[in-house]
């Protein structure tokens, strides 16, 4: 997994390439949390995860709760199959604010 | 006449790619549809990153025994680790309305198999899991 | 600390697929280039092919054992078999310049590889392989 | 490994998808051989082939052999990275008749 990051403004893009499991969650965990300190809306491109797995979901709740307690804003965009996946086997697709586009995420 | 293929890894989270590619490709092969290699190699990773994580307290040196072999219409797995017994109580625990980051990976694997079975072992710990083609 | 994967399977070419899937990833996690990736693997199924055609005569339920060790920079795959052992005339026998169908695996396997060792066991044969990183 | 036939008059195009290997290059191998007992010109694409192995190359060069003896062509387009490196590295490249694009290789 290979996370960057592009900044506009308030705003911060993550985008997330490749795995996401047990190996590298907590590094995704640590780049949202920092992320979060210093954006007031972090907007993660799930488009070219292959894999996710149980323990880069907590990751993403993780943000999420976090980005609650700063009144921040956390967006997921542009799920891949493989996140959408396991987005719905765990139910919490419609706990995340999610778009189909980045610009849609930028403009919502 | 069935495939059988058995993978001996130790306990290295390093390792779960490798062990993914090799269970997509089989999953593949049986002739699973591509959503279900996806969910399929989802619950084999999830099994081995609970014993990582639970029977090993994420030590990575240990061993795990990944065993996976074709039947006439799905697959088994069979996971056996030397670490720390199962808990019953603890698989599947949690509600899934919750929203915690903790507790999803047992849900995940009795949501995608056809089989889920614990089991102690004189010397270790067994999961055995199964997925049959065309079955939802 | 070093990572070690063993993959024990039937001399059945439907397991090829699966036994690249792990080694593309294994491959892939050591830190190799895609093309570096492609060509590990190709020349790992090539060995395993080998086995099963001329150490097993395409038998498909003898044993073949795999081991893949990380190295500080590169990556070893132990191959392991019980079947007939290899005529060292034979490897890299034929010329690349003759267009023929045959005998173009272990040209592959020398040409990908940085070592490629046949070896004699009291109950088998053994090649080893290894590739290292950023090496040409 | 999956292959399909699109014929259009004294052509036939063969497209392979997938893994060639020791389990699949057989059933190739036949179809190619089948194919150009009944076109004057048999054409396959190889954009799809995301593995291919000695096995695999030797079906090739096996339509090509048979090809040659029957006068007619056998063309390949669009080498996957995975087909162009394999057929690099055993100098067979050069060997085949190679085209880019399927227009290429029609028009030829
Ligand atoms: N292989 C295992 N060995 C020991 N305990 C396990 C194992 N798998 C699951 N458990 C127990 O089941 C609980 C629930 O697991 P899971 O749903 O995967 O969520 P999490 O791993 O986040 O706790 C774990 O916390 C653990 O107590
Ligand atoms: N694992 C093996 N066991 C026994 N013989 C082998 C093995 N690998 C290679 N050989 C010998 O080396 C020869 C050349 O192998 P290779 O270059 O892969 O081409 P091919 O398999 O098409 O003959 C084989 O024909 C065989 O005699």
């Amino acid at each position: 997994m290979q996370t960057s990051l592009r900044r506009s403004g308030n705003i911060v893009i993550v985008d997330v390439v490749g795995d996401i499991d047990l190996h590298n969650s907590p590094r995704l965990r640590k780049t949202l949390l920092q992320t979060l300190q210093e954006a007031q809306r972090v907007v993660v491109n799930l488009e070219q995860v292959r894999y996710i797995d149980s323990s880069g979901i907590a990751s993403l709740v993780e943000g999420l709760k976090e980005s609650q307690s700063l009144k921040s804003r956390f967006i997921l965009f542009g799920l891949s199959k493989a996140a959408r996946e396991v987005l719905r086997l765990t139910r919490l697709i419609n706990v995340f604010e999610v778009y189909e586009t980045e610009k849609q995420a930028l403009d919502a | 006449m069935g495939l059988s293929l058995k993978l001996v890894l130790s306990s290295d989270p390093r390792l779960l790619g490798a062990v993914r590619g090799a269970v997509r490709e089989l999953a593949s092969g049986a002739g699973f549809a591509e959503e279900d290699c996806r969910a399929i190699t989802l619950a084999v990773d999830e099994a081995l990153t609970n014993i990582i994580r639970h029977a090993y307290d994420n030590r990575p040196d240990e061993s795990v025994e990944l065993t996976c072999r074709s039947l006439e219409n799905g697959l088994e797995f069979i996971l056996r680790d030397r670490g720390r017994p199962v808990d019953p109580a603890k698989v599947c625990a949690r509600s899934l309305e919750a929203v915690t980051p903790g507790g999803l990976g047992t849900h995940i694997i009795r949501q995608i198999m056809d089989q889920v079975c614990y089991e102690p072992l004189p010397d270790g710990n067994q999961l055995r899991l199964v997925k049959y083609v065309n079955k939802s």
